[in-house]
């Protein structure tokens, strides 16, 4: 079987407590930035790629299988949502279910087309569906190409909580990354997760018990989507403009690096991989050219020296599943 | 006692496409012209900063949330990159910064989607394909075929071009819409030298622009008889193809280094700076010319400088006038008007240096050559 | 026509000289230690068997000779070299071939190319002829790729494409598993010929009937340690411990 | 289940006519018609290359035929998918071993019992309603002599006991008929003797097609043996019968048996 | 009509850089398991390798097809040997991964340095015969102008991508490759040192990304990023011939061209998806590609 599993499956059966603290703790922390003085757009941004971290992780960590064009999601998720916010003007809570609602029509598509394909088929199909999708974004007027869908509306959700009071929003985004978190969790945590991580060890083995693994990947790569397409909803509201660069095959690059260096098929690693790659971002910037080499170099660092990521090599230090 | 202290944001792409024309040079400018401006005799404090946008918006609009809200940036400068450049353009008027573009191409800045503490200096798509496409119709070049990008920025050109050629007499005779970033342009080029048009229009930009002035060499077109025309073409592209392919090349800048005494001066300080010894792009040259007029702006006012809308208002008030880009000034959409020029690359033979290459074929007076009021769409105007 | 062939081949070491001889080998498969300490020795033109329960370490040591193992201790001697810490591929060339449990068919190669994929280490191997002879089937398939042979003949194919190198000393991991009765018999001949011929053979079995009708001799491997020894003239005397070791 | 032949659709399990499969040219199996009655133990032996992991891949539809048809419970199965076959209660198990390697021998139990209870596309839910399956697994396990590796990740178990863990967990689907190919192979004398036992044991319960080398396994335990060769049915009947029939013993015994 | 034989033409060409490009990764991961994402960026280096023999060393477009592929295929071998050589029997995905961070080091590296705008490079002039100079101007076939270069790069690509089909499939050699790339450790013990082998695949393989890179030079701007966008869409054309299948990749390669020509004549605004949309139908029809070998 692929080392993959070998280097990121916990050593001990998972301790579902654990994790729980941790998790907590995480929610806790979170809780308190605005009273720190830590810039909330910041954590509000590294929140969003976050969650859309974890729901890529659900499908390599958990399924086995390497989207490379995870963008898509996020990308097409913004575009809708910003669309309807601006051109339709919706409200928040409607722009957020149409956003989310696209991702996972999305999924369906482009899943029922990959996901009959094996391993690394499965990551260049992706790629290549997330392309084409970046070329028609480009080329349709709804997305304004380069220029992209700027000053959207923010809002009020539910017609009482002000999006544009930063602590609100911060507020809003937080509570939708943990809930996303939480669904992802106990998706990893099912009777379904069993199943993915079986059809994952041996395909053909599953299917020789009666699985239509077919459809366990098609229902994991749906859920995977629809998630990210939720973080790319969230994420409108932050930056409040939605642009290429989201479906860009780059950002599935940048997706795949935040999980790496967090640790694939880890709970918590794409969430610390998130943060470590946006807070590099906003903070190498002053370094200017060297960003992209910065990032090269990490990549390379971890997929030679810790491959587990850091959480993975916590967990495995700890011999916990984290 | 006024508060004489500013912090300037030098907002650029220091890595990717646009790094040799705004980037690392465009930082320098601004410094540069902190230091022409002769406030600090004037007990001013100026502080630069310097950020990498990465070419993604929402890089760029977090930096500049973070500048105006950390940082306490008053200006924001630069920006190449016509999305990014959108985005801040909405951060600076939430925020009420002043935000003096240079580095983008797009005319919405001072159209749909002008703000009250935007100043759009150097050029838009507008002014590229109005003068070239102006200029030359006149010098003859009366039959026109576009290659175009295929995305809002490339229509935009060949719909602002075609509405001169035509309106001067001259005639497209068609065109084909090519993807982003393309590498091979034969097919097209085929097309173009068939339709036996006198000006093939380049309605694209970076890479696309580069990579069809040379393919268009290799297949003869120019030796053919048929001139290209780019609507976007930069100093460090020409460059960047060489003389020996871009020669006979059409296109309008808004500065050029070798224009003048003051532009030489200029650009021999700042080339003694740059790390690769390169003079001023057009951007850089507008960073540098925008930022002096906003310093004039503040010294007009004395202090105080953190009420955006107040101080464009100043800044639209004074006229312009430096040594880069002549005397203008800027509407009351925000859109700076100066005179652009019509260059042609020049052969081998006739450069003399390793930056000599425009010669100079026309020029078109500014309120002439930008977008005129009465066709702009700018909500600033309504009032 | 094979028997002639084979005849050429040098005679068969008198007495035989120590091949190989293994001392307090230990091997560890990432964290786990595997092999404690295995003794045993091989001298020239013998059939030396090791058996076991599953599990007890008898494919480890095989791949432990063949440096395949990544951390291993102890001392490995071979024409009374140290191996220990020879690359695998050196070792190959010093003369020990090496045909692996599982078969190890390549399914981008046909059966053809899977045949002549080892190199010839030097003179003295099978002609091809002579392999089809001993293995009619493999003649028959030989241009369909290799894993879609069935298991047995897999197995076949893994035997044959050693005999080929030229390598003196044979180290067969299982040879008769999955095997139709007929072929066992006709891999029994063919590791007697072998023998008579000069080969040196180690073999791993669980077919103990099988072994009977070929080795020499035997040791017990159990938790990674070598725990006895035998001659096959021995057997009938060491039958009731057999019996205890192996559950037979 | 089937009780002596009541009727003559009943008495046979799973029939097929004139099945056939054609690798380019080279026939793997050529118009093999099989029937295994029900309850029974029948044992498909035959030289290597003779078709009987084909056959098996075709009755459980990871090849499909080139011709034939094939019944089961007198219902028409040629044109159906894999995992369809298998929820009609005819499982396999591989020829070369198939196990979840990271999964323990528990989870990979209880991955089986999962299918066959349902609930397994509830991403919703706790994993902790499969505990429920824990104690049937561990009863399969110890069917098997597994006990002792229950938490152990099947990869690191050796290659004998994977083909037990196997078995454990074909047996967890309740299947009505089990295909098992080879399963001695590669196991010491002991386990083939456990594994032996099991399998008459559970023979009780299911219809069991089994291709096997181990001659003593086949003649203990098989009611009746199809012998192929070269893709076709060379002989069939019970195994003093064939072992004294010349062909098959040329075919495939050899010269020391019979 | 005519119009049409002359895009049959200049896809062909075209096709001629996805078919050298597609072949360096369809060998690469043929043999190593690694998708290469740094080929793009080999294949940047080739071009510039050219630039810097010119204008430091003097040395001509000639030497240059020579030299670059040499120089860029030892780097190649050093990274092997540094790095790729450590992910030996782990997933794919780390070699993609480890290979994207390559690439993004060697860009960002160039762009530092080079700025992203790029260099110049010249169509040879020489060796000049009668009225030839070196490759330079074209030939009018009556139906449309053929620059010289062009049909010169189709040929010598075709013949690059025959010589390295028959290495890698009718050789010893090849099927050394193809076994190790399924088992290196069974090959290794049948004596065949696979990592110096493996290294020198690699070796290969990023030459032929360099070579591209030398051909392409006259054509296209020697940039950083030019190998970047370039790199997807070879992908695609690897995937559609079957990974890790020569031939697959070479027809493939060459048949995209055309096809990508023919779309820019009738859709010039579907040139860049066609090869996406092309392969989502593949890839529906026939999963591994079409000549991949099964899974
Ligand atoms: N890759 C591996 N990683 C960890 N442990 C392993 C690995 N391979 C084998 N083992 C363990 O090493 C021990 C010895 O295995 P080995 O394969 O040498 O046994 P064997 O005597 O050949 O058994 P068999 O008769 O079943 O082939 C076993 O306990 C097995 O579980
Ligand atoms: N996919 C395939 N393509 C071509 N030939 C095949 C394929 N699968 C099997 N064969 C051939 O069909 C024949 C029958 O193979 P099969 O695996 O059914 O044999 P078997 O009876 O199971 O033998 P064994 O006892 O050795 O396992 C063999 O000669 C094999 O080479
Ligand atoms: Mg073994
Ligand atoms: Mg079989």
């Amino acid at each position: 079987m692929s080392a993959l599993t070998d280097d990121t499956l916990p050593v001990t059966p998972r301790a579902m407590r654990d994790e729980m603290i941790v998790f907590a703790a995480m929610a806790l922390l979170l809780a308190l930035v605005p009273f720190t003085g830590i810039y909330p757009f910041f954590v509000m941004q590294a929140l969003c790629f976050a969650l859309l971290a974890c729901a890529f992780n659900l499908l390599i960590g958990y399924g086995g299988l390497l989207s490379f064009g995870h963008a898509m999601f996020l990308g097409t998720a913004g575009y809708v949502t910003a669309h309807a916010l601006k051109v339709w003007a919706l409200p928040p809570e409607l722009g957020i279910v149409i956003g989310t609602a696209a991702a996972t029509l999305l999924g369906l598509v482009t899943g029922y087309i990959s996901i009959r394909r094996q391993g690394i088929y499965f990551s260049m199909i992706t790629l290549a569906l997330s392309q084409l999708l970046y070329f028609i974004y480009l080329q349709a007027p709804f997305t304004h190409g380069e220029d992209g869908i700027q000053g959207i509306p923010q809002g009020h959700l539910f017609g009482f909580l002000d999006l544009s009071k930063p602590t609100v929003l911060y507020y809003v985004v937080l509570a939708g990354f943990l809930g996303g978190f939480l669904v992802i969790y106990r998706t990893i945590n099912s009777p379904f997760g069993e199943v993915l991580k079986s059809i994952r060890e041996n395909e053909q083995r599953a299917i020789s018990l009666g699985y239509k693994t077919d459809q366990y990947k098609l229902l994991a790569f749906i859920i995977s989507g629809t998630l990210a397409g939720f973080a790319g909803s969230l994420k409108v509201f932050v930056a409040q403009n939605a642009s290429l660069t989201d479906v860009h095959w780059t950002m599935s690059g940048e997706i795949v690096l935040m999980t790496l260096v967090g640790g694939l098929g880890t709970i918590f690693g794409p969430v610390v991989g998130a943060f470590v790659i946006i807070a590099m971002q906003q903070y190498l910037a002053s370094y200017g050219q060297w960003v992209t080499v910065i990032q090269g170099v990490i990549f390379v660092a971890c997929v030679l020296t810790f491959r587990r990521g850091l959480i993975g090599e916590i967990a495995h230090f700890l011999r916990r599943s984290l | 006692a006024q508060d004489k202290t500013v912090k300037i944001g030098a907002l650029s792409d220091q890595s990717g496409l646009y790094a040799d024309l705004g980037g690392p040079g465009s930082t320098l400018a601004a410094q540069m012209a902190a230091e022409d401006s002769g406030l600090k005799a004037k007990g001013w404090k100026i502080e630069i900063v310097s950020g990498d946008h990465q070419n993604k918006p929402d890089i760029g609009t977090t930096i500049a949330r973070q500048w105006f809200d950390v940082d306490k940036v008053d200006v924001i400068v630069d920006v190449p990159n016509s999305g990014v450049a959108l985005a801040v353009n909405n951060v600076v008027k939430e925020k009420n910064g002043v935000y003096i573009n240079s580095g983008a191409a797009t005319s919405d800045l001072t159209n749909a989607q002008c703000s009250p503490n935007t100043v759009h200096w150097t050029y838009d798509t507008y002014m590229l394909a109005h003068t070239t496409g102006q200029a030359l119709v006149k010098a003859g070049g009366d039959t026109w075929f576009f290659l175009t990008a295929d995305y809002a920025f490339g229509a935009a050109l060949e719909r602002d071009t075609t509405a001169v050629v035509t309106a001067n007499g001259g005639k497209v005779l068609g065109g084909v819409k090519h993807p982003l970033n393309t590498s091979d342009f034969s097919s097209f080029l085929l097309q173009a030298q068939s339709s036996k048009a006198k000006i093939i229009g380049l309605a694209n930009a970076g890479g696309d622009t580069t990579n069809s002035i040379k393919q268009a060499a290799e297949f003869g077109i120019v030796k053919g008889g048929q001139k290209l025309a780019a609507l976007l073409l930069f100093l460090t592209d020409v460059k960047a193809i060489g003389l020996e392919t871009a020669q006979g090349l059409n296109f309008t800048e808004t500065f050029y280094w070798d224009m003048n005494d003051q532009t030489r001066a200029f650009s021999k300080r700042f080339a003694e700076r740059m790390k690769n010894g390169a003079p001023p792009t057009m951007v850089q040259a507008g960073v540098y010319a925008g930022l002096l007029h906003y310093f004039k702006a503040l010294d007009a006012l004395g202090g105080n400088p953190h009420d955006g809308v107040k101080v464009v208002e100043k800044m639209k008030a004074i006229p312009t006038d430096d040594a880069l880009f002549g005397k203008g000034e800027i509407q009351p959409n925000g859109r700076t008007i100066h005179t652009a020029y019509l260059f042609e690359v020049k052969k081998p033979s006739e450069s003399k240096g390793p930056w000599d290459f425009y010669k100079l074929v026309g020029s078109v007076p500014g309120d002439q050559a930008f977008t005129p009021l009465s066709e702009s769409k700018c909500a600033l105007l309504k009032k | 026509m094979a028997d002639a062939k084979l005849a050429e081949a040098p005679a068969k070491a008198a007495g035989g000289a120590e091949v190989l001889s293994v001392r307090d080998l230990q091997a560890w498969y990432g964290e786990s230690h595997i092999l404690h300490g295995i003794n045993f020795n091989v001298k020239a033109g013998e059939v030396v068997t090791l058996l076991g329960r599953n599990g007890a370490g008898k494919t480890t040591t095989l791949k432990a000779v063949m440096g395949i193992i990544g951390k291993r201790t102890g001392s490995i001697r071979f024409d009374n070299q140290e191996i220990i810490r020879a690359s695998s591929d050196r070792i190959a060339r010093k003369g020990i071939a090496f045909c692996p449990e599982e078969r190890g068919i390549f399914a981008s190669l046909d059966v053809r190319e899977n045949l002549l994929l080892p190199p010839v280490v030097r003179p003295g191997g099978l002609s091809l002829e002579q392999i089809f002879a001993l293995f009619p089937n493999l003649k028959e398939r030989l241009y369909s790729q290799g894993t879609k042979l069935s298991g047995g003949e897999q197995q076949m194919l893994a035997i044959a494409r050693i005999l080929r190198t030229g390598a003196r000393f044979l180290m067969l991991d299982e040879p008769t598993e999955g095997l139709a009765p007929v072929i066992i018999q006709q891999i029994g001949h063919t590791i007697a010929r072998l023998k008579s011929e000069g080969f040196t053979i180690l073999l791993v079995e669980q077919n103990f009937r099988f072994a009977s009708t070929v080795a020499d001799r035997y040791y017990i491997v159990e938790h990674g340690k070598v725990i006895d020894g035998f001659a096959n003239s021995e057997l009938s005397a060491n039958m009731d411990k057999l019996h205890t070791y192996l559950g037979v | 289940m089937a009780y002596g032949g009541i009727c003559l659709a009943d008495e046979f399990i799973l029939e097929t006519h004139g099945l056939t499969k054609e690798f380019a040219g080279f026939f793997a199996v050529r118009d093999v018609a099989l029937k295994v009655r029900r309850g029974s133990i029948h044992a498909l032996i035959g030289p290597n290359g003779a078709g009987k992991t084909t056959c098996f891949n075709l009755l459980t539809k990871f090849l499909k035929p080139s011709a034939g048809q094939i019944l089961y419970k007198g219902q028409d199965i040629t044109a159906m998918q894999p995992a369809d076959v298998a929820r009609l209660g005819l499982v396999r198990s591989f020829q070369i071993s198939a196990v979840f390697p990271h999964l323990t021998a528990l989870e990979n139990v209880r991955v089986a019992l999962q299918r066959q209870h349902g609930s397994s596309f509830d991403f919703w839910r706790s994993k902790s309603v499969l505990d429920r399956y824990n104690g049937r697994a561990r009863e399969l396990l110890n069917d098997v002599g597994l006990s002792e590796f229950a938490n152990t990740p099947a990869v690191e178990m050796p290659y004998g006991r994977k083909r037990a863990l196997e078995i454990a967990t074909t047996l967890a689907l309740d299947p009505e008929m089990m295909l098992l190919d080879e399963p001695m192979a590669g196991m010491g004398h002991e386990d083939i003797d456990k594994i032996a036992a099991l399998i008459k044991r559970i023979s009780a319960k299911y219809t069991i097609l089994m291709v096997e080398h181990n001659l003593s396994v086949v003649a203990n335990l098989s009611d009746i043996i199809t012998v192929l060769t070269r893709g076709q049915v060379l002989a069939e009947g019970n195994y003093a019968d064939l072992s004294k029939d010349e062909r098959v013993k040329e075919a495939y015994l050899g010269a020391g048996h019979g | 009509m005519q119009a049409l034989y002359a895009q049959l033409l200049v896809g062909l060409i075209n096709g001629s850089f996805y078919a050298l490009l597609s072949l360096g990764l369809a060998v690469i991961f043929g043999m190593l398991n690694i998708i290469n994402f740094a080929h793009g960026a080999l294949y940047m280096m080739g071009a510039f390798t050219a630039y810097f023999l010119l204008s430091l060393g003097g040395l001509g477009y000639w030497w240059a097809l020579i030299i670059a592929p040499i120089v860029v295929g030892i780097f190649g071998m050093i990274l092997e040997r540094t790095m790729l050589q450590w992910l030996a029997g782990l997933d794919h995905l780390y070699g993609l991964l480890l290979t994207f961070g390559i690439a993004l080091i060697v860009q960002g590296v160039f762009q530092n340095y080079f700025g992203s705008s790029g260099l110049p490079y010249a169509i040879p002039d020489y060796p000049q015969i009668g009225d030839w100079r070196g490759l330079q101007g074209g030939i009018n076939l009556g139906f449309m102008f053929l620059p010289i270069y062009r049909g010169w790069v189709v040929i010598f690509s075709l013949v690059v991508c025959f010589a390295t089909w028959f290495l890698i499939e009718k050789t010893q050699l090849g099927a050394y490759l193809r076994a190790a790339t399924e088992n290196p450790t069974l090959v290794r013990a049948f004596g065949i040192n696979v990592p110096r082998m493996i290294t020198l695949t690699y070796g290969l393989g990023v030459g032929l990304a360099a070579l591209a890179g030398v051909l392409s030079a006259p054509i296209n701007q020697v940039r950083p990023l030019m190998g970047a966008d370039l790199i997807i869409v070879v992908f695609a054309v690897v995937v559609i011939g079957g990974m890790g299948s020569i031939m697959g990749s070479i027809i493939t390669g060459f048949a995209l061209g055309v096809i990508e020509g023919l779309t820019k004549y009738f859709y010039p605004e579907a040139s860049n998806t066609v090869v996406f949309v092309l392969m989502v139908l593949v890839l529906l029809v026939k999963p591994t590609g079409l000549t991949g070998r099964a899974a």
